[in-house]
C-alpha cells in the first residue's frame, strides 16, 4: 500500500521565537534515519530541539541537571543525556531517539521485554531507559549484570522500583536469568 | 436475564494495554501537547524565608522583547481571591460534634502581595513567547525585602517567643485534635512497665519525575476553558476554577492526561493551577507552564515532616495496656490541607494492635518552610514509624522476641470487623473490615527463615559482620469516599468508552478498569477504551488519591457495566421482538438462545436508530455512582535483613519481604508494581531522602544531586508474600493497594539497624540513616565500640 | 556562615587604623568589591563573585562603624544579585590590637546568602569564604605597604558596560556561527534593532 | 532551567580558538563535553558572554602515549579514556578512577580535561592529575606553558588557567610502579564522593620502594599526605602500620561538614578507605 507522504521531504523545523536574542545558526543532522535542516538559536538545548523543533516528544525531561536520565537520546549511537547539549552541537551528527527505536509494527527487543516484564507504569522515565539498554544490547562486547547496572545506574524511575526493569534489561542483554527467569534471547535488533 | 458470563478478566495478570503507545514514545504528556499561539510561563519565586515585599519593579521585564505580559500581587490582589482547599479543610460533621478540632483556614494569596513566608513562594508571573524569554524577564523583575525573623522546626514554632509565621495569625497553629479512648491515665498507673520515646518522621519531596504542569486555552467561538493538567484530581480543579474565574462549570473542561507519576503532590490544587487559566482567559492567548525541577524540590509540596513523643504501657507479658502520643506536624507555611495528614496519623498509630486505652494529641505547627500536603501514605509512615519503632523498644526492654510482642497484641481474625472505639477520618466508627494479621507473621516468619537467620546473625557477629532483622506491620483504611462514578457508553463504532472522575498516573487504569468493565459487559477488553479524568465525559468525580480509585471507580465501572449489560439485552430484544431472558451477550455479540441468529453492538446502535419501537430509551449509555459504606481496611507487614558496615555505616539491604493483603487482585502483576514501587519509595525515605533547610530557611537540597532518590543498584529483588481475603464492603471485595508499600520501609529498616547494632545499644530514632548518620550513632553509642570488637 | 581568619601586620596599629575607617579602602580590600559612592560612612558599591565558570554580581549599600576606643570596625552590607539569583548580607569585623610595632589583626566574616547560590549544599561556600578572608588580609596589608600619604584610590569608577566592538567576533568564514547581530545581553534597545533586522534578513535570501 | 543567551562559536583550529579567547573583552566559556557547565548554565548561575565550542578540535582529539607518558587532549571523552586498552593496562588508576564519575551517558561526552579545568573538590580526576603528577599544558596568545597538577589547581573550583587561557591537554607520567588503588565513598554510585583516595606503589621483595597517595573530596584541592608517603617508604607493609598510616593521614585533613556527611565522618572514612587502598595497592605491586 503506497505512501501518500512525500518521502524525500525532511522532516520541517519550526523556527526559533523571534525575539530570542541568541544568534541563530543553520544546523543539519540525521534524526531517526531522516534529514533534518533546521535553524537554532546558540542557547537552545538539544532536549527542546527534539521535542519542541521537531515534535519528537518522546524524550522527556525531567531536571535538566543530567540526574534524572529521562532525556537520554543516541548521538552517533552512544547514549548521553539530551538536556546537558545544545542543538547546535549535534549539527553533522546522528541522532536517535525512542521514536527510532521500534522497525514499524515490530518494538525493539528491549521495548517488548519492557511490556513482558511490567518494566513501566507511568511511562516518563521509560525512553530514557530504553535508548541506554538499546546501545548496550547494539554494544559488541557481552554484558552483565554488573555493566548493566552501571549502564542504567544514572536513571531514575519513582513508579515502579526497578525490579520490572532490571529483569526487562536482564532478558533483553541475555544476562543471566534472574529470579523469575527468562525465555527472550538477546537479537539484535538490525 | 443471564447472569455475566465471568470472562475472566478480573484476576488474570494481562500485560499492559497502555505499554505500547508509552514504549514507542506516544506518551501525550503536558509538555508534549503543542497549542499554537500559546505563551509559555514562567514564576519569579521568593528568595527570603519570611519578608515584607517592599518594592516590586517588573517594568524592565515587561518591556523585554518576547515578553506577552508580567502579572505581580498587586495586579492580581483585586481581581482574584486567594486560594483555599475547601475539600481537604472541610471538617466532617461527626468529627466537629464529638472532638471539636481547631482547624484554621489560611487562604493564600495567588501571588505575594506584601508578605512572603517561605523561600519559593510565587510573587510574579511572566507570561512570554517561549520559556526561555520568560527566564530571561524574571532577572529583570527587581524585588526589596525587608527581612523578618523565620522559624523552621514545628516544636520551636509552637513556643511562646517564636517569631509569627504569618504576620495576622494569632500564633502558630494550623491547626489541632485530640482524640482517645478508655482511661490512659490508670492503665499507665497500672502498666508494669512503660516505654517512653521520641521518633522524628523528616521532610519529604515527592519527585514524581515529571514536575507539575498545565495548559489552558479559551476557545474563541464557544468560550469553553479546557485545561490540560496532570492533576489527580480534575473535578476538584474544575469546581475551583469555575467560581475563581467567574465562570459556570458547563464552560470550564480539566483533562488530565497522561501524567508522570504524582504520588499525592499533584493531588492538592495549588495556586499556580490558578494563575495560568486566569493568565490564558485574561490574555487571550494558550498559557503553557512546566514546572522545572529546582521548583518542584523547593516549592512543589512537601511531606512527612512530624515528631512523635510515645509512650506504651504494657503488663507483664508484654500486652498493650495503653498508648499515649503527643504528635507535632509540619504544616509549613500554611494549613492548606487540614485534618487529611494529621488525623490519617491519630486513625492508623494504633496499627493492627488491641489497644484498651488510647489518648492522641495532634497539632500542626505552621513554619516559614514550604506546605505539605499528602503523599504517598499520608501521615501513615509517620504513625508506623512510631508505633513500631516504640514496639521494638518495649521488646528489647522486656527481653521478648519483637515478632512474638508483636502477635499477642495482634486483632485476630475472629474479631473482624474491628471497632477500635475511636472515629475514622468521616467521623464516623473506626472499623477495619477484614485482616488475618497472624497468618501474615506466619509467613513471614517462613519467608525469612527467621530461625536460621537468628543463627546466621549470630554466626557473623563473631566475625564481627552485623547483621539485622526488623519488622514493622501497618494496616491502610483504603477507598475514600463519598464516591466515584463511570459513564459507559457503546460508541458507533461498537466500542465501548469508559469514562471515569479517576485518572491514572501509571497505575494500570486502562488495563485495571478494562478487565472490570469486560467482565462486566460482557465483552472482550480490547473493544474497551478508558477515558481517566476528562470532566467533560462524566459530571461528578473526586480522583485517584489516598488508594482510592480501584475501589470506587472500579466498583463503579462494576456497577455502570451491569447496567449497561441489563440496558443492551433489553435494546435487543426490541429489536429481536423477543424478550431479553432469551437473548446473551458473550465476547461483545447478542446470540439468542437456541438459534444462531447474532448481532454485534455496532449493528445494534444503528438498529435502534431504524427500529420503530415506541418509547424506549434507544441510548446504550449507563452512569453509576458508588458510594463505600465503609473504608476496605489493607494491611501489609514489611520484613527486611540489613547488614550494617560499621566501619563505613553504609546498610546493605539483604532481604526484603513484603506480606501483602489487599482484597481481591485485578491484575496481580500491577498490583504487586505498586506494591514494589511504594517499598522503593520507602526505602529511599529510611535510607536515602532528606530535604534540609539551612538556619535561615533557605533551601539545601534544591537538584537530584543533593535529594537524593533510591537509584537501580540499591533495590533488593523484594518478594512478595500474597495473603487475600476480599473485602465486605464492595462487589469487587477489592481493597486500595496504591500507598501501602511506602507505609512500613522506614520503620522496618530502622527496626532491623537497631537489631543489627544491638551490641552497641544503638537507638534509632529517626531517619535516613545515611552511613554519616549511622557513625553518628555508633560514635554516641552506650558501649564502646572497641569493647565489642575486641 | 561564620569564618574567622587571623595575620599580623608589620605596621603600628594607629596606621592600620587609619585605612580600616576609609570605607574606600578598606572595603575595596575584598575581592570583587567596587564602590559606585561613598557618603560619610555608608557607602552603595558592587561585588562580584567568580566561582569556576559560575559569576554573581551583587549591588547593594553598607555601613562602616568604626569603635576607635575598641579598636574595632563593623561593616555592615546588603546586596541583591542583579540576575536575581538572590541577596546577600554580610558584616565583617575588623578588630586590631597592637603587637611591638606590629599589629594583630582578627577578621570575622558572616555571610548569609539567600537564592540560588545558598543551595549549594556540598560545603562550597564555607571555602569560598575562607578564600574570600584570605584575600582580604592580604590586600589590606599590601594597601598599608603603600606609604599613607597616597591619597586614598579615587572611588574606583563603576564599571561601564564593556562595549563589544561589533564585529568582533567575527572571525570570517571558520566561525560557524552566522554573527549578524550584535549579541547584547537584556540591553532593551539593541534587542530592538535585532527584531528589526531579523525581519529583514527572513525575507532576504538565504546566505551561507 | 533554561540556559541565559549567548553566541555559539565552534572554532576548527586551535589558533583560532586562542585569537578568540584573547582579541574579546567578552566573558568566553570553553566548552568541551559541557557536563559540568551545561548544569551551571541551566541554573542560570553564570552569564557568559560567548561559549566557544572545542569538542570537535582534531588537534585535542587525541590520545598518545610512550614509555613516558600517557597525553589525553582536551576533547577526549572520559569514556574513550578509561576504555583505551593502553591506558587500563599502563594507567589501571586512571581508567578504575573515571569508572567512578557519574554515569556512562555523563562520561559519554564529559572530558578529562573539563573535569580538570572544572576543579570540583570531590572530581576524581584532579586527583589522579596530582596522584601522578601531571603536566598540563596551557596556551594562550602570548604562548603555551606547563603547569604541574600542584601548582594548577588552587582550590574548589579555582586552577591557574586566566581567562583567555585554553587547556590543550594533560600529560600522565608512567606510574611509579605496578601497585595501585583508587576508592571512593558516594552514597549512591554516580554520587559526588563524600571522600576518596588513591594510592600508586612499587614494592621490591616485601620493602615499599615508593609510594604516592592522593585524598579527595575533602575540601579544596586534592591532598598528597607527604608524610604518610615518606612513613611507607622503605619499610614494610602489614595490615597494621597500613591502619596506622591511613589513620595519622586522615587526622592530617580538615574535612568540612556539608548536609550528607560531617567532616569527623570523612575523615573517619578516609581512614578507612586508605587502609584498604594500601594493603591492594600493596598486593598489586607484588
Amino acid at each position: 500500500m503506497s505512501d501518500p507522504r512525500n518521502m524525500s521531504a525532511a522532516p520541517q523545523a519550526t523556527a526559533p521565537p523571534l525575539s530570542e536574542p541568541s544568534a541563530w545558526h543553520d544546523i543539519s543532522c540525521v534524526v531517526n534515519g531522516h534529514e533534518v535542516d533546521a535553524q537554532v538559536e546558540s542557547r537552545l538545548l538539544l532536549s527542546d530541539f527534539l521535542r519542541h523543533r521537531l515534535a519528537l516528544t518522546g524524550t522527556h525531561v525531567g531536571c535538566e541537571q543530567g540526574s534524572c536520565g529521562a532525556c537520554t537520546v543516541l548521538i552517533d549511537r552512544v547514549p548521553v543525556r539530551s538536556c546537558l547539549m545544545l542543538a547546535v552541537q549535534c549539527d553533522g551528527r546522528d541522532v536517535v531517539t525512542v521514536e527510532g527505536l521500534a522497525a514499524g509494527d515490530d518494538l525493539h527487543p528491549v521495548q517488548e521485554s519492557f511490556r513482558a516484564h511490567h518494566g513501566l507504569q507511568c511511562g516518563f522515565c521509560t525512553p530514557g531507559f530504553l535508548m541506554t539498554l538499546a546501545a548496550l544490547a547494539d554494544d559488541a562486547e557481552p554484558c552483565d549484570e554488573e555493566r548493566m547496572l552501571d549502564e542504567i545506574g544514572g536513571h531514575l524511575c519513582r513508579c515502579t522500583g526497578y525490579l520490572g526493569i532490571r529483569e526487562a534489561a536482564r532478558c533483553a542483554l541475555g544476562i543471566a536469568a534472574g529470579p523469575d527467569g527468562c525465555d527472550h534471547t538477546g537479537v539484535r535488533h538490525e | 436475564m443471564s447472569e455475566p458470563r465471568p470472562t475472566g478478566y478480573v484476576g488474570a495478570a494481562l500485560p499492559r494495554l497502555e505499554d505500547e503507545r508509552l514504549l514507542r514514545g506516544g506518551g501525550r504528556y503536558i509538555d508534549d501537547l503543542d497549542l499554537p499561539g500559546a505563551v509559555d510561563a514562567a514564576f519569579l519565586r521568593s528568595t527570603q524565608a519570611h519578608a515584607r515585599i517592599t518594592s516590586i519593579d517588573a517594568s524592565r521585564a515587561r518591556e523585554l522583547p518576547g515578553v506577552v505580559a508580567v502579572y505581580t500581587g498587586a495586579d492580581i490582589a483585586g481581581r482574584m481571591d486567594p486560594l483555599v482547599n475547601t475539600e481537604e479543610l472541610r471538617i466532617p460533621p461527626g468529627l466537629e460534634a464529638e472532638l471539636k478540632p481547631l482547624v484554621r483556614v489560611q487562604p493564600m494569596p495567588l501571588l505575594a502581595d506584601d508578605e512572603v513566608n517561605y523561600v519559593g513562594q510565587p510573587v510574579a508571573m511572566v507570561l512570554a513567547e517561549s520559556r526561555y524569554l520568560a527566564e530571561d524577564a524574571l532577572e529583570l523583575i527587581e524585588v526589596d525585602y525587608e527581612l523578618l525573623p523565620a522559624v523552621l522546626d514545628p516544636e520551636e514554632a509552637l513556643t511562646a517567643d517564636a517569631p509569627r509565621v504569618l504576620l495576622d495569625a494569632e500564633d502558630n497553629v494550623g491547626l489541632r485534635v485530640r482524640h482517645g479512648v478508655g482511661d490512659v491515665e490508670a492503665a499507665f498507673a497500672a502498666a508494669e512497665v512503660v516505654v517512653s520515646e521520641t521518633f522524628t518522621s523528616h521532610r519529604y519531596v515527592p519527585s514524581p519525575i515529571e514536575p507539575r504542569g498545565l495548559a489552558a486555552r479559551v476557545d474563541p467561538f464557544d468560550d469553553q476553558l479546557t485545561v490540560w493538567s496532570n492533576t489527580q484530581t480534575p473535578h476538584r480543579m474544575r469546581d475551583h476554577l469555575a467560581p475563581a474565574l467567574g465562570r459556570s462549570p458547563d464552560t470550564v473542561r480539566v483533562i488530565s492526561v497522561d501524567v508522570g507519576g504524582g504520588f499525592g503532590q499533584k493531588g492538592i490544587l495549588v495556586v499556580e493551577e490558578i494563575l495560568i487559566p486566569f493568565a490564558a482567559t485574561d490574555l487571550g492567548r494558550p498559557v503553557r507552564w512546566m514546572e522545572d525541577r529546582n521548583e518542584n524540590l523547593v516549592a512543589g509540596s512537601h511531606a512527612r515532616e512530624q515528631v512523635h513523643h510515645i509512650d506504651l504501657a504494657a503488663d507483664a507479658d508484654g500486652r498493650l495496656l495503653a498508648v499515649r502520643d503527643r504528635i507535632v506536624a509540619n504544616l509549613g507555611s500554611r494549613n492548606m490541607v487540614g485534618l487529611v495528614v494529621p488525623y490519617n496519623s491519630l486513625a492508623h498509630l494504633c496499627g493492627p494492635y488491641v489497644v484498651p486505652n488510647v489518648d492522641i494529641d495532634v497539632t500542626g505547627a505552621i513554619t516559614n518552610t514550604m506546605f505539605t500536603s499528602p503523599y504517598r501514605g499520608a501521615g501513615r509512615p509517620e504513625a508506623v514509624f512510631a508505633m513500631e519503632r516504640a514496639m521494638e523498644r518495649l521488646a528489647a526492654r522486656m527481653g521478648i522476641d519483637p515478632a512474638d510482642l508483636r502477635e499477642r497484641n495482634l486483632i485476630r481474625p475472629e474479631q473482624m470487623p474491628y471497632r477500635t472505639g475511636m472515629l475514622d477520618r468521616r467521623g464516623l466508627p473506626q472499623e477495619f473490615d477484614s485482616g488475618d494479621y497472624p497468618a501474615m507473621f506466619e509467613r513471614a516468619r517462613v519467608a525469612l527463615d527467621l530461625p536460621a537467620l537468628r543463627e546466621r546473625q549470630e554466626a557473623l557477629l563473631a566475625e564481627g559482620r552485623h547483621l539485622g532483622v526488623g519488622m514493622a506491620m501497618c494496616l491502610e483504611m483504603t477507598g475514600l469516599g463519598p464516591f466515584e462514578g463511570a459513564t459507559i457508553s457503546v460508541r458507533t463504532s461498537g466500542r465501548i468508552q469508559v469514562a471515569t472522575g479517576a485518572p491514572s498516573q501509571g497505575q494500570g487504569h486502562a488495563t485495571t478498569f478494562a478487565q472490570i468493565a469486560a467482565d462486566a459487559i460482557g465483552v472482550p477488553i480490547d473493544v474497551i477504551d478508558l477515558v481517566g479524568g476528562d470532566t467533560a465525559t462524566i459530571p461528578y468525580g473526586v480522583g485517584t488519591i489516598a488508594s482510592r480509585a480501584l475501589v470506587t471507580a472500579g466498583n463503579a465501572i462494576h456497577q455502570a457495566g451491569g447496567l449497561l449489560r441489563r440496558r443492551i439485552l433489553e435494546a435487543a430484544a426490541t429489536v429481536f421482538d423477543t424478550t431479553a431472558d432469551e437473548l446473551g451477550l458473550v465476547d461483545g455479540v447478542i446470540v439468542r438462545h437456541a438459534t444462531d441468529a447474532a448481532m454485534g453492538l455496532r449493528e445494534l446502535l444503528l438498529a435502534l436508530a431504524l427500529t420503530p419501537g415506541g418509547a424506549d430509551s434507544d441510548g446504550l449509555v449507563e452512569t453509576s455512582y458508588f458510594q463505600p459504606p465503609n473504608y476496605a481496611t489493607a494491611s501489609s507487614l514489611h520484613a527486611v535483613v540489613v547488614e550494617v558496615h560499621t566501619a563505613t555505616g553504609r546498610v546493605d539491604l539483604r532481604d526484603y519481604v513484603v506480606v501483602h493483603e489487599a482484597g481481591r487482585l485485578v491484575n496481580p502483576t500491577v498490583a504487586h508494581g505498586q506494591v514494589i514501587g511504594g517499598t522503593v519509595q520507602g526505602i529511599g525515605g529510611a535510607l536515602l531522602e532528606h530535604f534540609q533547610y539551612d538556619a535561615a530557611g533557605q533551601p539545601a537540597t534544591s537538584t537530584f544531586m543533593d535529594y537524593m532518590l533510591p537509584t537501580p543498584e540499591i533495590v533488593p529483588d523484594i518478594r512478595i508474600e500474597e495473603i487475600s481475603l476480599p473485602s465486605p464492603t464492595n462487589a469487587l471485595g477489592v481493597k486500595g493497594l496504591g500507598e501501602g508499600g511506602a507505609i512500613g520501609p522506614p520503620a522496618a529498616i530502622a527496626n532491623a539497624v537497631e537489631d543489627a547494632l544491638r551490641p552497641y545499644g544503638v537507638v534509632v530514632r529517626s531517619c535516613p540513616l545515611t552511613p554519616s548518620a549511622i557513625r553518628h550513632l555508633l560514635r554516641g553509642a552506650a558501649i564502646d565500640q572497641e569493647e565489642v570488637t575486641a | 556562615m561564620k569564618i574567622d581568619h587571623e595575620f599580623t601586620i608589620d605596621a603600628a596599629s594607629s596606621r592600620v587604623w587609619e585605612v580600616l575607617i576609609d570605607p574606600a579602602r578598606v572595603v575595596t580590600c575584598l575581592p570583587g568589591a567596587s564602590l559606585d559612592s561613598v557618603e560619610g560612612d555608608a557607602f552603595e558599591g558592587r561585588m562580584a563573585v567568580k566561582l569556576g565558570p559560575m559569576s554573581l554580581t551583587y549591588r547593594g549599600k553598607g555601613t562602616l562603624t568604626a569603635e576607635p576606643e575598641a579598636q574595632r570596625i563593623l561593616i555592615a552590607g546588603s546586596g541583591t544579585e542583579q540576575r536575581g539569583a538572590g541577596t546577600a548580607a554580610a558584616t565583617i569585623t575588623v578588630q586590631l590590637s597592637a603587637a611591638a610595632d606590629r599589629t594583630a589583626v582578627s577578621v570575622g566574616i558572616d555571610l548569609d546568602l539567600a537564592g540560588k547560590p545558598a543551595q549549594f549544599g556540598r560545603g562550597i561556600l564555607a571555602e569560598v569564604v575562607t578564600r574570600l578572608a584570605g584575600v582580604f588580609a592580604q590586600r589590606l596589608e599590601a594597601s598599608l605597604a603603600e606609604s599613607p600619604a597616597v591619597e586614598a584610590r579615587a572611588a574606583t569608577a563603576p564599571a561601564e558596560e564593556a562595549d563589544d566592538a561589533l564585529d568582533l567576533l567575527g572571525l570570517g568564514r571558520a566561525v560557524i556561527a552566522r554573527r549578524l547581530l550584535p549579541i547584547a545581553v537584556g540591553v532593551a534597545t539593541i534587542a530592538a534593532i535585532t527584531l528589526a533586522v531579523r525581519q529583514l534578513r527572513r525575507s532576504g535570501s538565504r546566505h551561507a | 532551567m533554561k540556559p541565559p543567551p549567548f553566541d555559539y562559536v565552534r572554532p576548527t583550529t586551535v589558533r583560532e580558538a586562542v585569537d578568540l579567547l584573547s582579541s574579546t573583552e567578552r566573558e568566553v566559556k570553553v566548552l568541551a563535553g559541557g557536563q559540568s557547565l551545561m548544569p551551571v548554565l541551566n541554573m542560570r548561575m553564570a552569564h557568559p558572554e560567548v561559549l566557544l565550542d572545542i569538542s570537535r578540535l582534531p588537534e585535542l582529539s587525541t590520545i598518545e602515549y610512550d614509555d613516558g607518558a600517557l597525553r589525553v587532549g582536551a576533547a577526549v571523552t572520559q569514556s574513550r579514556v578509561a576504555t583505551d586498552p593502553a591506558v587500563r593496562a599502563g594507567w589501571p588508576v586512571l581508567a578504575a578512577a573515571i569508572e567512578n564519575i557519574g554515569h556512562p551517558q555523563l562520561r559519554n561526552r564529559g572530558t578529562v580535561c573539563g573535569s580538570l579545568a572544572h576543579n570540583d573538590s570531590a572530581a576524581e580526576l584532579p586527583a589522579v592529575a596530582v596522584l601522578l603528577d601531571a603536566r598540563l599544558s596551557v596556551t594562550n596568545s602570548t604562548g603555551t606553558r606547563t603547569l604541574s597538577a600542584s601548582d594548577f589547581f588552587l582550590g574548589t573550583f579555582t586552577t591557574a588557567l586566566e581567562p583567555e587561557d585554553l587547556l590543550l591537554g594533560v600529560e600522565f607520567p608512567r606510574p611509579l610502579g605496578r601497585g595501585w588503588s583508587f576508592h571512593e565513598f558516594a552514597q549512591r554510585r554516580g554520587d559526588f564522593a563524600s571522600a576518596g583516595v588513591g594510592v600508586v606503589m612499587s614494592r621490591d621483595g616485601d620493602r615499599v620502594a615508593d609510594v604516592a597517595v592522593v585524598l579527595f573530596g575533602v575540601g579544596g584541592s586534592p591532598v598528597r599526605p607527604t608524610e604518610a608517603e615518606n612513613d611507607l617508604r622503605g619499610g614494610e607493609l602489614t595490615a597494621g602500620n597500613a591502619a596506622a598510616v591511613a589513620t595519622t593521614a586522615a587526622a592530617a585533613i580538615e574535612p568540612g561538614d556539608d548536609i550528607h556527611a560531617t567532616g569527623v565522618f570523612r575523615r573517619e572514612i578516609v581512614a578507612e578507605l586508605l587502609r584498604i587502598a594500601l594493603l591492594e595497592a600493596w598486593e598489586r605491586a607484588a
